[in-house]
């Protein structure tokens, strides 16, 4: 099988599904000619032709307005927002129109859009380059939301958002586009190369939305988080010698409740993971879910460790990113209580 | 505090050398109290020919500060945008409007009963509507703000099916779910209302796009109101429009009025709403809203362009909000009493009217029988859709609330309708 | 002491503010000569002329970026959004500008602007005029996020709002304008006046923004609420004969943590109503912060009464609002747990 | 599937009697490998002279479509908007420019040796911020994009500070928290840099609003590149000046590039993004950007408009970006090599230098002099910004993280920030 980074992986998604079905089309600022500034789309104009896959205006709200229209017609665009940060210029499109419109129509009308947009920091991008703003989404009912956490899940979960009937906001943290970073920043980077899930088929296949993935089995804690955040915990539990049951959650919405709460009756302990903000990020709901689910089996308080409430600084950037020692003590703090 | 220190342009001394700055309110010119007055607004006395649809943007600039007339004040044509239209069509043409109008009548009077919860009218605009579904094909997607039922009633959309909606029955295929008004008919070619206004705008613009990407036919034409071109919508699709040459219609419907802002509150003081056209190098055509020939003579000519591959073309229909705003709404409270009475384009349907007989083609007495029988066939249409109930007696089943979210129902949703008990 | 409804109290605040500080200035759509369309503003044009008080155009999103400038200039604008449905198109420059210039100018520029807004159902809107988005709010940090229950306390909280040097979204629950709704949609409307809350001072006054008010004290379980949700809970309370202790938070952000923390310490129940959607609502929030502080306290699951996660259905409201007695039934839930 | 099917233009059938539709993208003429290409772009040969600054209208719209010029190809002066700068204006308007190419020459280099994470040039366009800040007076206000480093050169803002927050070390203003360039100096009337594109353009008009609300003489000016016109913000900004009537300036800096993508994706094919004031009824003036005496001319002629108190000017500077977006971008992707140097108008330096040259104020000798003495001057700041720090090395305290988030410390930042250990 062929060893592919996550940005081949996207690209291979769009590639397939641009392949299979003519009704997919591709735009967004930079991704023709150029390729995307991650290089997401790079080779697919030239292989499909500047109908399929081109340039768009520097308007976000254009972009995600102009293919709920396409939606409504009937195709299933792609759109790129450049980075998540800029993603707010289009939340009205999103959340007032793409998530609603089946519902106002009776059925009549739909979005099957899907909306790709990188998130996350950790690449000196400040304030400006580096958001989560997941939670957001998740909020809004009528779209889906997904974030990927290597390359294999990357590529299925894209495929089956372009395929899925709903509008789904799909994020890919960038941090891990080259490789499974850990959050030790200060080590030398890894390449998906030589990874399990740096492995990904050529062709068509899919991973189904809304089921979450136990990538690590444990039975003294349950821990959820989901993209860059994954292989931060995987370190956390290797290092803290806690033997955590890592689940990759993959979709936020609609959430794979019944696998996170098979796990927290299994452990009784919960640790929740994110890099958004904490005040009202999706952690916030994950806590809320466990708590209603589990509580008789709880036998500690289920703990967030999140990005702080504040921008996300450039130069403080580690101390701002919840890496593996914070997870680790978070871990130890549960297992202590 | 002194009263003067409150006077906030005097509390910064300037002491640079240069004036204070200063900045300007736009306010209409007669408010409540005063007489209506529409002597500021000048109609263009020359008559601009009909352009060949492929001229260049220099060819048409004077289109969107001129105003495209076919009927003139005698109710005679006047000859260079006439359409040449056959009187059988200028006669269904009389007939849709006036059936919106019965509509509007009845359906306001439904909810002054309390049969349903809101309504908004189009008075005084059903040209627009009507005369532009006429010179579109049956199957262009149109993109209406609320004040277009006009167009599902050209299509010959069945009213009872509109009213359902209008009462959130058990019939109504939005399940309830809608504000009145807020349509949607995809086998009409009428996008479902959103109720945010402008973002159908690009939408419209999007829909086309992926028809010329079909290779398909079918053109979109979408509406906004004057007020509603302040918002971001609007830009985002003149800008697509124009970067993508899109076959799509995109008109301004500037009847005065948003709510309680006068169009200077928009940006209609200082230019027209179709010179907005013109920064993006798009033609901009401004027509007489009222004028029922200008309306379809001007919409064909903008069909035609698109279909040509000349791309989008930006109508601004100049005409008067004529009642409320809404059934919500008031007006005297913001503007003179009687002022549409005194609007200098008159009565569409009116005009229409007056035309037809004086070029023999229509009487009062046909015009009378035709009132009786919409006026039946709208009262007629009303008992069958309250058959199905009215707001809050027989709806559609609560449990349906959950349904459409999603495509499929989300394990979470299904629960919480266990919740509610179904 | 004058008997006020809501809407009376938010106009005599503006009064107020625009008298005593020549830097407060008022626009938004309708808001002018007409005074608003659920009338805030009546009278304030005449009274202050129109380069103070004006009409803006349909641009949410130009207001708050107008609004913004003007905070940077110094001034204290108030603008209103006609309703919270409509906040979208101004999301970018609340999140990305407001929510953020000190921070990014290191303090050398503020945005101290009030945005104020019509929220929440139960006045057959439908799903573009009911809509309750303040989570997504309080998940932006460098914003605060106000919603008051009152016409005292809506005074008091728009006027700390004007005054507070960082930018304040106002929510003002549209159903509770004018009298103290709770739920009983059934029975005939009862006014302000004659609630001991709808006396109102003319004169100047505060309520400090992050103090959330025990508006019944009570033993048994903790209810967390705001807005119109608070005169339900109460309703709820005294028709379940549970001894609830009803808390309206009237700030979410900064959350009055302390006030919270100290009730569920004593009942060690608790429950969190609100009307928005429940995904990723603020109950969210409020149950992970409840669980994480008093977990050793907690003797029943917490529950969430919310909207379900649909948008806000028309003829539908009343099986979507979340009345007495669905806060009821969890009430007794929680108590039988 | 057959690869035919895949065209998508034929896979709906055309039954309509009609054409199938079309859209289209723009492409630039020259993509890499090709060789670079200018014929396109035709420089008006008529001059327009420089109008009275409360023209109206219609007597002010040529000028959003011709390009203003003050010095012709050969150097010399074409006299309709000679602004007749004293020589020693024009040498310091020189050497604010030649300061601002070597400070970004050395910055670049401090990016590659890994001082700082990111960086960005205005290479090309320093006629633009450095003539529109001497034409401004120094406490009008500055709503800059990312490209207008000039206006803090030109008014003499320290080199170091501007290094410090480039550097993201001890002495940053900012405190580490922004991105590189990302400069905010508000004693130079130089608003804080947002990252996100354009929302600085209504904020201008805003804070101008507020200005002349307080009976303030200082206006305000405002910057986004070609690409940004699509953004909303663009939109509301027209829209509010046009109808408050605002004193401020609204700059469209067009240097054909939109990191890869080229100017007909915003909409520059079409026509003139001058253009786009003329909808709004706003006066459009098209500059060359690349003539200093030009940008300065228009833009004094912008704020005696605005201190007249006629409102708004939209002012598209035509200009080149000759180096990469930025340090992360490679333009070698998506333009052919040595496009910049064909340039059609030249280098602003260069230009500007060639002319004092001409008129016997300037020689190569001192040109030479000067560019060793700003170098040094770069140098020295250099040294000493270094000396507090270099990303990574010598930062301000992660403590102050939690800052300026609000005003005051709320407890739950207070509890964040000890849980980080301070
Ligand atoms: C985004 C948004 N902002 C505000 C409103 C509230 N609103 C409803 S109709 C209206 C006035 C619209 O005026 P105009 O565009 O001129 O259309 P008209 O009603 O005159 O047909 C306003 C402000 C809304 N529906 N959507
Ligand atoms: C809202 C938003 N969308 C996208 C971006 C990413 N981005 C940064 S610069 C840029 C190109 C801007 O082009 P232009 O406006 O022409 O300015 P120039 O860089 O040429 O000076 C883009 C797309 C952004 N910063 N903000
Ligand atoms: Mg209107
Ligand atoms: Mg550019």
């Amino acid at each position: 099988m062929p060893s592919m980074n996550m940005i081949q992986a996207l690209n291979s998604a769009m590639d397939v599904m641009l392949e299979r079905d003519p009704d997919v089309l591709i735009f967004g600022q930079d991704v023709g000619y150029f390729g995307g500034v991650f290089r997401c789309t790079a080779g697919l104009q030239k292989k499909y032709g500047s109908k399929r896959v081109f340039d768009a205006p520097i308007s976000e709200g254009g972009i995600v307005g102009a293919a709920v229209g396409m939606g409504a017609y009937g195709l299933r665009p792609v759109v790129e927002i450049q980075f998540a940060d800029y993603i707010y210029p289009a939340m009205d499109q999103l959340t007032s129109e793409a998530a609603r419109l089946r519902y106002r129509s009776g059925g009549e009308f739909s979005a099957p859009i899907t909306v790709r947009t990188p998130c996350g920091g950790g690449i000196y991008g400040g304030q400006t380059h580096s958001q989560s703003p997941e939670a957001m989404f998740a909020h809004v009912c009528g779209l889906k939301t997904v974030m990927p956490s290597n390359p294999y899940d990357a590529k299925g979960l894209l495929i089956a958002a372009i395929e899925d009937d709903d509008p789904v906001v799909f994020f890919e943290p960038k941090r891990i586009y080259n490789g499974p970073f850990d959050g030790h920043h200060d080590r030398p980077v890894k390449p998906w190369a030589g990874h399990a899930l740096g492995e990904v088929p050529d062709g068509y296949y899919t991973v189904p939305l809304g089921r979450a993935n136990v990538l690590r089995p444990g039975t003294a804690v349950t821990v959820l988080c989901y993209g860059t955040m994954v292989h931060v915990c995987l370190a956390a539990a290797a290092e803290s010698g806690i033997d955590a049951e890592v689940i990759d959650l993959r979709t936020l919405m609609p959430l794979d409740l019944e696998t996170i709460e098979a796990s927290v009756r299994k452990t009784g302990r919960c640790v929740i993971v994110h890099e958004a903000t904490r005040t009202c990020g999706f952690g916030a709901e994950l806590s809320a879910q466990v708590q209603e689910a589990c509580f008789i089996h709880l036998e500690a308080p289920i703990e967030r460790v999140t990005g702080w409430d504040t921008p996300y600084p450039l130069a403080h950037e580690w101390q701002y990113f919840p890496g593996p020692a914070r997870v680790s003590e978070a871990l130890t703090r549960v297992m202590e209580f | 505090m002194s009263s003067a220190s409150l006077n906030p342009e005097a509390s910064v001394a300037a002491d640079s050398g240069h004036q204070p700055l200063r900045f300007y309110v736009p306010e209409p010119k007669c408010r409540p109290g005063s007489a209506p007055d529409f002597s500021g607004i000048q109609l263009p006395t020359e008559v601009l020919p009909r352009p060949p649809v492929d001229a260049s943007q220099d060819q048409l600039h004077a289109y969107a500060y001129g105003l495209i007339r076919v009927l003139g004040d005698d109710h005679k044509i006047i000859d260079e945008w006439n359409p040449q239209l056959d009187a059988n069509v200028l006669r269904k043409g009389l007939r849709s409007m006036l059936l919106t109008r019965i509509y509007d009548q009845r359906m306001l009077r439904a909810q002054r009963t309390g049969k349903t919860s809101f309504y908004m009218q189009c008075t005084g605009e059903e040209a627009i509507a009507v005369a532009q579904a006429m010179a579109l094909e049956p199957d262009d997607m149109c993109f209406p703000s609320y004040r277009q039922q006009g167009l599902l009633i050209a299509r010959e959309w069945p009213l009872v099916d509109m009213m359902c909606q209008v009462y959130n029955n058990s019939e109504d295929r939005m399940k309830g779910r809608q504000l009145p008004v807020f349509y949607s008919a995809k086998k009409a070619g009428f996008f479902s209302i959103s109720g945010n206004l402008g973002t159908q705008f690009v939408q419209a613009v999007g829909w086309a796009m992926a028809s010329a990407y079909k290779g398909d036919t079918r053109l979109a034409a979408a509406w906004v109101g004057d007020g509603t071109t302040a918002e971001a919508d609007f830009h985002y699709a003149l800008t697509f429009a124009a970067v993508y040459r899109v076959p799509v219609l995109l008109n301004v419907v500037n009847n005065q009025w948003a709510i309680s802002s006068f169009q200077g509150i928009a940006g209609g003081e200082v230019t027209t709403f179709a010179a907005r056209a013109v920064g993006y190098g798009l033609p901009g055509l401004r027509v007489d809203g009222n004028d029922f020939l200008a309306v379809y003579a001007a919409t064909k000519w903008a069909i035609a362009r698109a279909r040509a591959g000349m791309g989008a073309t930006v109508i601004e229909l100049y005409t008067y909000r004529a009642a409320a705003h809404s059934s919500s709404d008031d007006p005297s409270g913001y503007r003179p009493e009687g002022e549409g009475a005194l609007w200098p384009l008159g009565d569409p349907i009116e005009r229409l009217k007056q035309h037809l007989i004086a070029i023999g083609e229509w009487s009062q007495e046909q015009h009378d029988a035709l009132t009786s029988e919409l006026t039946e066939e709208v009262k007629s249409a009303g008992k069958e859709a309250e058959s199905f109930g009215t707001l809050g007696s027989k709806g559609t089943s609560p449990s349906t609330m959950f349904d459409d979210v999603y495509k499929e129902l989300p394990q979470h949703l299904r629960r919480q309708r266990q919740q509610l008990g179904y």
